[in-house]
């Protein structure tokens, strides 16, 4: 059981395709590979601490204001990776600017929290944030490779040229919101089509 | 009264140590990493500073710098900031006293990568080089620059940002 | 003191806050099934934001610029923000039941909105003095509404259209989405 | 750096009071059921149930009970947990089953919106036989589960995935669904209550009351009432008399639903509760 309660948060319940969470940071950050590990490194830290964190109080906040405390506790996490980040990792964290403070109003955290954190025990909650961060990380750096690819032909972090036509005549629209949004249809019909196929219809 | 105060005790109660204990835990982090912030600044800007002026020690006046090789001043050294075609475009620019700028340098910049991105490389920036501040403008505009091609907006952007500042910087001296 | 008039015209068609900054996507897609729903949260959007901005900016500068603790502005920010939507619920649900269900409903959905702490964040990076980032917020909240309405109504007629299988409901959505975002993407060019 | 740990505080006391204080004097009677329910509901408010936010949801399903399904997010123990919380009992299962042929002539060539709700209000529609299925899939639309796939032009339901939640029922403008024993083993397929004359000149597989089923049946489970014959399935023991009785063909079998129920995981939470 503790097992399947990871690898749900990667496969059956990925935040991105299946509960469709959290896609603000995913679809802006998502044009190279290393923000997107780096957007994906800062949610796994934001997500699984404040899951624990939640759950150890879970009994002891009232429900009157239960949202405001989740909250804060979500809000520090994320201004710990924030400092942290402008200090240690400067250029990335320029990139990823106004990005790295939404992560506490990503969907993903704040609904993780209460329909998860506050209601299982500590562990549980652990395995779900890393389970669902990892899931997370895995969408967004899927997204990412296929965005630089067809934007610039060669991923920044391993610098290999994948595509060598690209990098003479890129397709700028890769990198701009549209871009963005056609990926993620196209991910999210493939995974669909999979399904479908699946059922055996 | 005293029942309603206790309940009312008992559900701010919480959300007060929360909030308090995260105020105390951040301040802490801040103070740890401030040292560590400033220096990532400082060392940016110098490093900039560097490109502009190679060689030269600055000192910082009021928004711009006063660059002076082997004491004697040479010229000045500042940061243009302006509205570009996907957000504000930061360039450092140097200037010899004479007026005529020495060279550019973007700092940061979020053009349309591939086009707009063109504004860094140095076959568009050392146009600059050598100008006179009056002349610093698009050849459509009437100036020396020329644009990049499909990505005037940038172009212009830059130029004219340069040059807002240079002319402001130069009355001030 | 900025013309008000390049902010919001920036705020509303050159930078919309869910086609080009990507902000408030979550609500965008759960919301715009239908477009009474997408009303309902327009006017909550609308309203949230515009008083976010309002009570963030005093705060900002009043409270957090003198004691120079800037780096608290997240959780400030989004403590405000959180507490100011859920106490705005319970007033409308409790004096406004009939406007409650038009909008009440949708403003717990509001704190999740990467939009509305967007709004707050960029009114301080942006600098902009009190009546700007007003109006940068209101402006904000009439994009935010502008492209739901458009797509609420774009995925009212989809729901006719034969799409394959594998696209149906959220998929087509996505597509249409980058199809907004490529006309909207016409204004980015303005020279303001 | 103390001012931080002021201020935050402060506000802290401002909103822990003023939050404290307005549950109080702003509270609204809420049906407790709602509170349980959106508790157990995921939360995350991701509206793939249609509704902007889970308590949406759960006040709404405590009046409509076919939203259980909704849900998509839900983990099994708290989907039975709201089961009982709205106090859905599990008799029997039921399903739902097409009671139409689909074989009757048009009267006209019908161009307008493609949907049997509109179809069905132009002209009593646009088949001969006013009972007939209209065939533009209202009822697959309705069906959360997939539960019913057209083949051709006749409509099926399949067993394995109908929980019978009867959306289709209200879906459909003929109510051709019947709402049936799972195990029920015969259907009569037609659903028109027109003399045995008309329906022989305007439908192959139409019911004609030529009473056959009656009389072959030797637990009167199958009757002819008003010009159709209706099946009273706690009599009926599937033994398929009626089926060779019936030269139209209008009786037909109903394929046993297997006990391995392919992956919908919805309807195995019905299937293991139901036994």
């Amino acid at each position: 059981m503790k097992l399947d309660e990871l690898t749900k948060g990667v496969f059956k319940q990925n935040p991105i395709f299946y509960l469709m969470l959290g896609l603000c940071p995913v679809l802006a950050v998502s044009t190279r590979v290393d923000n997107a590990l780096g957007m994906g490194l800062c949610v796994f830290f934001v997500l699984v601490g404040s899951n624990v964190i939640i759950s150890l109080f879970k009994h002891w906040i009232p429900s009157q204001v239960r949202i405001p405390c989740f909250i804060v506790v979500i809000a520090s996490f994320v201004t710990l990776v924030d400092l942290i980040m402008h200090g240690y990792a400067p250029e990335l964290h320029e990139r990823l600017g106004i990005y790295l403070p939404l992560i506490v109003v990503n969907c993903i955290i704040l609904g993780r929290a209460e329909a998860f954190a506050s209601r299982k025990s500590v562990f549980h909650s652990f395995l779900d944030g890393v389970g669902m961060s990892i899931g997370f990380t895995l969408g967004i750096v899927g997204i990412a490779i296929c965005r630089e690819t067809l934007s610039t032909g060669k991923i920044a972090i391993f610098d290999c040229t994948i595509v060598p036509t690209f990098t003479q005549s890129p397709s700028v629209m890769m990198t701009l919101p549209p871009g963005a949004f056609l990926t993620i249809a196209v991910i999210m019909a493939m995974i669909k089509y999979k399904d479908i196929r699946k059922e055996g219809r | 009264m005293g029942e309603e105060l206790k309940r009312i005790l008992g559900i701010s109660i919480p959300l007060i140590i929360i909030c308090v204990i995260s105020g105390a835990a951040l301040t802490a982090s801040y103070d740890l990493t401030k040292g560590k912030i400033e220096m990532v600044e400082q060392e940016r800007t110098n490093e900039s500073l560097s490109i502009i002026f190679p060689g030269a020690n600055f000192t910082e006046m009021n928004g711009y710098y006063i660059a002076t090789v082997s004491g004697e001043e040479i010229g000045y050294a500042f940061i243009a900031t302006g509205k570009g075609y996907g957000g504000t475009i930061k360039t450092m620019v140097g200037m010899y006293k004479n007026g005529t700028i020495s060279r550019i340098h973007v700092v940061s910049q979020s053009e349309t990568p591939g086009l707009g991105t063109m504004i860094a490389e140095p076959d568009f920036t050392s146009q600059f080089s050598g100008k006179p501040v009056e002349d610093v403008r698009l050849k459509q505009d009437g100036g020396v620059i020329d644009a990049i091609t499909g990505a005037t907006i940038s172009s212009r952007a830059i130029t004219d940002t340069v040059r807002e500042r240079a002319e402001v910087v130069m009355n001030e001296t | 003191m900025e013309n008000l008039l390049v902010i919001a015209v920036g705020a509303i068609f050159v930078n919309n806050f869910v086609l080009s900054r990507f902000l408030g996507l979550c609500p965008f897609f759960g919301v715009s099934r239908k477009t009474s729903g997408a009303i309902g949260m327009g006017l909550a959007v609308i309203f949230v934001m515009t008083c976010a901005s309002a009570i963030t900016w005093p705060i900002y500068t009043y409270l957090l610029r003198p004691f120079n603790i800037e780096f608290m502005k997240i959780v400030i920010f989004i403590l405000v923000i959180a507490t100011f939507v859920q106490l705005i619920e319970m007033v409308i649900r409790r004096y406004k039941p009939d406007l409650y269900g038009v909008l009440g409903i949708y403003l717990p959905l509001i704190t999740t909105n990467c939009a509305v702490m967007g709004v707050a964040l960029l009114n301080v990076e942006e600098g902009y003095s009190f009546i700007g980032s007003v109006v940068n917020g209101f402006s904000a909240g009439i994009g935010f509404t502008l492209a739901l309405l458009l797509m609420s109504g774009i995925r009212e007629r989809l729901e006719f259209a034969n799409v394959p299988k594998s696209f149906q409901d959220l998929p087509i959505a996505f597509v249409s989405a980058a199809l907004l975002a490529l006309a909207f993407m016409a204004f980015s060019g303005m020279r303001l | 750096m103390i001012e931080a740990v002021i201020v935050i505080g402060a506000l802290g006391i401002v909103f822990g009071v003023g939050l404290a204080y307005a549950s109080r004097k702003l509270e609204v009677p809420v049906d407790p059921r709602v509170e349980k329910i959106s508790e157990l509901l995921p939360g995350g408010n991701c509206g793939a149930c249609g509704f902007p936010a889970c308590r949406i949801l759960a006040e709404a399903m405590v009046e409509d009970h076919h939203l259980i399904n909704n849900c998509k997010a839900c983990d099994e123990e708290s989907w039975l947990k709201i089961c009982s919380i709205l106090g859905i009992k599990f008799g029997k299962k039921k399903i739902a089953l097409v009671a139409c042929s689909y074989d009757s002539v048009d009267k006209f060539e019908y161009e307008g919106v493609k949907t049997c709700a509109t179809a069905a209000l132009i002209m009593g529609g646009f088949r001969a036989c006013e009972y007939a299925c209209l065939g533009f899939g209202d009822c697959v639309h309705a069906c959360t589960f997939d539960a019913i796939e057209r083949r051709g032009y006749k409509y099926f339901v399949d067993t394995r995935k109908c929980i019978g939640c009867g959306a289709c029922m209200e879906a459909c403008p003929r109510d051709l669904m019947r709402y049936i024993d799972a195990d029920a083993k015969v259907l009569v397929r037609c659903n028109s209550l027109d003399k045995g004359k008309i329906v022989a000149k305007i439908c192959e597989e139409g019911c004609i009351a030529c009473k056959q089923c009656e009389k072959v049946c030797e637990r009167e489970a199958i009757k002819v009432e008003n010009n159709l014959a209706v099946i009273d399935y706690d009599l009926c023991n599937g033994c398929g008399l009626c089926i060779e009785a019936c030269k139209r063909g209008t009786i037909v079998p109903i394929f046993p639903s297997k006990k391995a129920v392919v992956s919908n995981s919805e309807a195995t939470r019905t299937e293991k509760k139901s036994d």
